[in-house]
């Protein structure tokens, strides 16, 4: 066992660390006040710009697609390093994340050759259109249309959950193009330019009061047939394709999110009825539990990383993250508050307390987004233990003949 | 033996939940939320019209005299509609004047209380980290009130104020006219956006003191009752909507009633409420009867509801999946309002330490 | 709201003091040392033929089986003053409780008047033949076999979890006697000698160490037709009655089990690292959550006792009991073992802490039988909350031809 | 970065595996269960002979001199055997020696330890509710050793016993050959029916003192990492025990590995192991490179471990239904091992306790 880096890691690490001192030293604390949108993206896509010229985009991608044909290992240094500074990043980690992937996985090579470029170097946002209001967790059941007419489909319905979805310039969209086909087998995927015609974006608000998220709606939208990725009726083997890249990027702890640091520093600060809270037995417990809960799981991804540089492709084993994480998160702001009282209630701005108000509001969400708390444990009972799936309706049920149980 | 609400207590409550069906209800809740005021004036008008904030002033102070059963059924109909209406903050002021007033104060208070001319609330908390059990730093000398109280839910429509006052002998109890000259007031930004917050400051404001320290904590016993019967209704509520939810939901070809992760997660959801609600009865009934196991119930039904509502709420979101994640939704009414619960008169680990107090005497005595 | 007794009930209360006074007078106190078998069935006849002919016997029974003919609250208040005593009861709980109801409600003129009386007095006691080995929760896939022979049937099979089959003189047998038929279509309950030939009782040893259950072992026993209990074909409707009065019996912790109580007690004389272990906040909340939990039990009892004094049945709510209460003493005993470190893994016999690792093996049993807690949940949400059945495979293929899917 | 046991140990791993699904398992367990013997004397011959209490010895000494990771992986598999040999006992006593033992002592006890001549064991418990932190009341004095250890598990077996003793600066490590007068013993009935206790009495017997109190510190962090491991190995045999088992049986004509409220617990299972694994890999490469993160790997190791085996060990058990409960199924070696495994080294609350310390210093440290 040892975890420092090998001689190349090292000299990988050195090299990224000094490139971002020389080129992210504005962003090195975080900013003395939150960015609004319109800075948040200008920021965002001059740095991926840099990053673009400077060879760390698409550091793992294949040098065909524009990629550096670097392994998982750079990847992940690259990210150590760059998590260290402030720089703006989540504009694009659905769109490099897992769309172009998908695209440049699924695509024409005319295709690749028009929409990779400009999305590595950050001249185009993506997002990705999947969920909708009746299918959440139930992907394969969404009832988005595509029909074909001529050399192009029109497309009718509505989406929802998309992040970024009005600063998007393109998003991969999941349709039903064969109501009479079985459930899976009558879906087709393509690029929306979201600028066209019928193309709807309105912001949800979150409990939190943030909105990152979008509802979209098409109405007699236009897509080339050309901008079809993979074979018509073969959308969900695509959509497959966007789902395991997000099992990699749904991962542990949010950067930023509360711990057990801050629950440490916050009993410290309080004198409850029977003693200092940070020597109440409880709170110990608590922060003990915290500890094992969210530093477990960044071992575990070490272990994964370590497999990961052996060449091992990361498994279903990954949603243990989230799953802990996320209620982890929910428990120790509880908790947190609990203690506080009444001071825990109503938090000062930028308080520890009101972060982890923020952090209770928010957990609530994180155990949904990206797989519901329910479907990992499936998924890791499942696909992990090999134990059989939920028994559920025929699958070769036509999609418009299915009768719920 | 008959371990039951009275049918008095029962027609009550069938009245009020129609009534409230039909008057409050989120859309209500969200409409104060939305808006400036902090309560919902045309439905506190008619809850007046109703006489609920006279349900336990007696009728020589020109109330209805009812026992601790239409009390509870009260809280726990409020709770459940989550009526954005200063019912509970009033009915909570009242029993501090019963328990501590002196025929003056009572005189002078409860018809204006009962009649809905005047709203109460009971202030304890001053922003920091303290339990209702430690000692406060608003003082009161020579009829002079010095001090902040925060958050004060309900606090932007009082008028009157029960507040805790350091004495020799733990925490006491002042009253103050909220219109005295020396108070200021300022809405406090907290998790609970329907039922609003103040911060209440006191500069040498006129008051009287009401009671002695025993008398504050008789007081947050009975409240703990009350108020664990607010949360009983809250959370059933909840409850009932993600029932609902999950009976019609449906995900892979099945409604999501029908995974055991759900229906078992319900079932907890009924178990915990069916727990709290047995000892929020037995602290109805010995707050009802004085009886000495009063600090022991009054504690289980305080510990036992919030353990019910804070379960229920997170769960209720995380069943509705992302929708319940939404503003637009009610999920988050009830997410938040469990905090609210838990702020208003101390956190479960406070009332578990209560409780344990309470056994600990009762096991000395039986021993 | 009110706890005491109306005069009527207070009346009877007096009446049934007196008498255990007069009657119970050697079992005031705990024995000294634990009775043996023989001498236990031996003190369990002779009470129930005490309470027999004092008319404290059957007491909510018809008058026509022998019963007294009174209401479910004479009952509870005689088993309350019993209660208090140290009478042997536990003989007859599942002769009396279960299967004697059953065999009332089912059985022909001649079965009543030939068993119902001896089963009441005491001089014959009665087992239930049910699970299987291979039919634990679900009851309707037993296999033992009765096939019919002229005016006898023939039986064949194994039955598990009877509780004192080698001290029974009867028992309610549940059969399958037609393979073809749909599961709960092909089953027939009869009553059967536990005397006769072909009979075999093994006893079952638990975790724990003790033998409550036996295996009981059928082999060509032969069992009149006259002494079947309902139609050939009727076997489930006949084992609901059963199951129905189960309900009425498995309830909340048992007696004499540890509670918060002793909790208090094992941590006033244990001194932690920090704290005197009864001043500790976690130590404090457990002992709050244990008596939550078994007070809110014993209330919510006492609500239905209210509910059913004013007629009402008791319904499956009273499934919360021993999912409570079975996870609760699990968790207090070990929370006690824990605490008491290197005392509770070797306690003094005799001590509390003894008693504590009793409570934790027979906790484990608890939360199993008579309904598991996954079983007792399935019955809340379902039959309480009305929420949808476990999709299952279809209930009308032949029971011969299931296969599992 | 590579956080992975080496290539090595997991060799020894897969060796020790084969090994012990040979030749021991809980039929081997069953047997010592019913026997008087205290262990099962021609595994532990076999288990000599493999060399496995040689490991942690350094060569010069007879041992193997192996690395951390060959030594937990040796921890594990015997854990999740059940294997009734008094190998982990031996190898916590080396640790003792390793950390603490003169040169005399070392060249003295090691290499009989290394070739299973000897049997060793470290006892700290004395009947009373003590953490392994508190004074026990055992004294050396002039060379003297007087006290009782009990429950002493594998104490039965061993020849040579590392024990607590008080002095100035806390506990402190004695060291006594059981053979010496003075010293009697005798079976203890305790949860765990197959790793039998004794309590063994020291009435003035001869022994050294080993070490400081530091050194017993940093040995029980040592063997917190160590018994991580062993746990692990237990709650994954159980685990999958629980797994085959629900694949296998059939309720209302579904394999119960269908139902959620079953593969949602073992997914839970699944996911406490695997936390804990990683905390337990952290702490044998604290252990093996000597970190600074030493006390907060191991505290997070055994917390994490305890956890998981207790959680496991209940569910297993409960997913077999009736059958889990008998005295003839396996699910009972589990269920009491996890006692075991709590009351050798002290509880989740204890080391839950020690780990917060390490991190409160942690954070001062940073700020």
């Amino acid at each position: 066992m040892d975890f420092n880096d090998t001689p190349e890691q090292a000299a990988y690490r050195a090299q990224v660390r000094a490139w971002l001192e020389a080129n992210a030293a504005e962003y090195l604390a975080p900013p003395e006040k939150p960015w609004g949108l319109d800075e948040f993206v200008a920021r965002s896509k001059a740095w991926q710009r840099k990053k673009y010229e400077a060879g760390y985009a698409g550091i793992t991608w294949p040098k065909a697609v524009g990629g550096q044909g670097l392994t998982p290992m750079h990847q992940i240094i690259f990210g150590q390093e760059e998590s260290r500074t402030y720089v703006p990043t989540g504009l694009y980690s659905i769109g490099l994340g897992m769309c172009i992937p998908t695209v440049f996985t699924h695509g024409t090579p005319e295709l690749i050759a028009r929409f990779v470029p400009k999305a590595l170097s950050g001249e185009e946002v993506w997002c990705q259109l999947f969920s909708e209001p009746v299918a959440g967790s139930d992907l394969a059941s969404i009832r988005t249309r595509a029909e074909c007419d001529g050399e192009a489909w029109v497309v009718n319905g509505q989406k929802v959950w998309t992040s970024f979805a009005h600063r998007s310039d393109f998003g991969i969209l999941v349709t039903r193009t064969d109501f009479s086909a079985p459930k899976h087998r009558g879906l087709t995927m393509f690029i929306v330019d979201m600028k066209a015609p019928g193309v709807e974006v309105r912001p949800i608000r979150q409990m939190s009061g943030a909105s990152d998220f979008n509802e979209v709606f098409f109405t007699d939208v236009r897509v080339p047939d050309s901008w079809r990725l993979g074979a018509v009726g073969d959308g969900w083997k695509v959509a497959l394709t966007t789902l395991m890249h997000e099992r990699l990027a749904v991962g542990g702890k949010p950067r930023h999110a509360p711990g057990w640091q801050m629950l440490i520093e916050v009993a410290r600060g309080i004198e409850t009825d029977s003693a200092s809270a940070l020597e109440r037995a409880d709170v110990r417990q608590r922060i003990a539990s915290t500890y094992i809960a969210d530093e477990g799981v960044k071992l575990t991804q070490m272990r994964a990383l370590s497999a990961l540089s052996r060449g091992a492709m990361p498994g279903p084993e990954q949603s243990i993250a989230k799953v802990v994480v996320a209620k982890t998160m929910q428990d120790m702001a509880a908790a947190a508050l609990d203690l506080a009282e009444s001071a825990g209630f109503a938090a000062e701005k930028g308080s520890d307390l009101e972060k982890l108000q923020q952090s209770y509001l928010w957990s609530a969400g994180l155990r949904i987004a990206g797989g519901t708390d329910e479907i990992l444990r499936n998924i890791i009972a499942e696909r992990v233990l090999g134990l059989p799936g939920d028994l559920r309706p025929p699958k070769d049920t036509p999609f418009n003949e299915i009768e719920p149980l | 033996m008959d371990f039951d609400l009275s049918d008095d207590a029962k027609t009550l409550r069938e009245a009020a939940r129609k009534f409230l069906e039909a008057e409050a209800g989120p859309k209500s809740a969200r409409a104060v939320m939305d808006a400036e005021a902090p309560h919902d004036v045309a439905l506190w008008a008619k809850v007046v019209a109703q006489g609920w904030p006279s349900a336990r002033v007696p009728e020589a102070h020109g109330g209805l005299g009812l026992g601790t059963d239409e009390a509870c059924v009260l809280a726990e109909e409020v709770g459940r509609s989550l009526a954005p209406v200063p019912l509970l903050a009033t009915m909570d002021a009242i029993e501090a004047l019963l328990i501590a007033g002196s025929e003056a104060q009572k005189a002078r208070w409860l018809p204006r209380l009962a009649a809905g001319e005047a709203i109460g609330v009971v202030a304890w908390g001053e922003g920091d980290s303290k339990s209702p059990a430690q000692m406060p730093a608003t003082r009161l000398e020579s009829g002079r009130l010095s001090g902040v109280k925060t958050p004060v839910q309900d606090g932007l429509s009082a008028t009157l104020a029960v507040v805790t006052v350091a004495s020799a002998d733990g925490p006491a109890m002042a009253i103050v006219d909220l219109a005295s000259e020396g108070v200021t007031r300022s809405p406090v930004e907290a998790l609970d956006l329907v039922r609003k917050s103040a911060r209440i400051g006191f500069d040498s404001a006129p008051a009287e003191p009401l009671g002695d320290a025993a008398d504050w904590v008789r007081l947050t016993e009975r409240l703990a009752v009350l108020h664990a019967w607010e949360a009983l209704g809250t959370a059933g509520a909840a409850m009932e909507m993600a029932l609902a939810y999950a009976k019609d939901r449906q995900a892979f070809g099945l409604r999501i009633g029908r995974y055991q992760a759900v229906k078992h997660r319900l079932a907890d959801m009924y178990i915990k409420g069916e727990l709290a609600r047995a000892h929020a009865m037995h602290g109805c009934w010995a707050w009802g009867t004085d009886a000495s196991e009063l600090a022991q119930a009054a504690a289980a039904a305080r510990v036992a509801s919030l353990e019910a509502l804070s379960f229920t709420a997170e769960e209720t979101l995380q069943l509705h999946g992302g929708i319940g994640f939404t503003w637009e939704h009610d999920c988050q009414f009830f997410y938040r309002r469990a905090r609210a619960v838990s702020a208003a008169l101390g956190s479960r680990a406070h009332w578990a330490d209560r409780l344990v107090r309470a056994l600990e005497q009762r096991n000395r005595a039986a021993a």
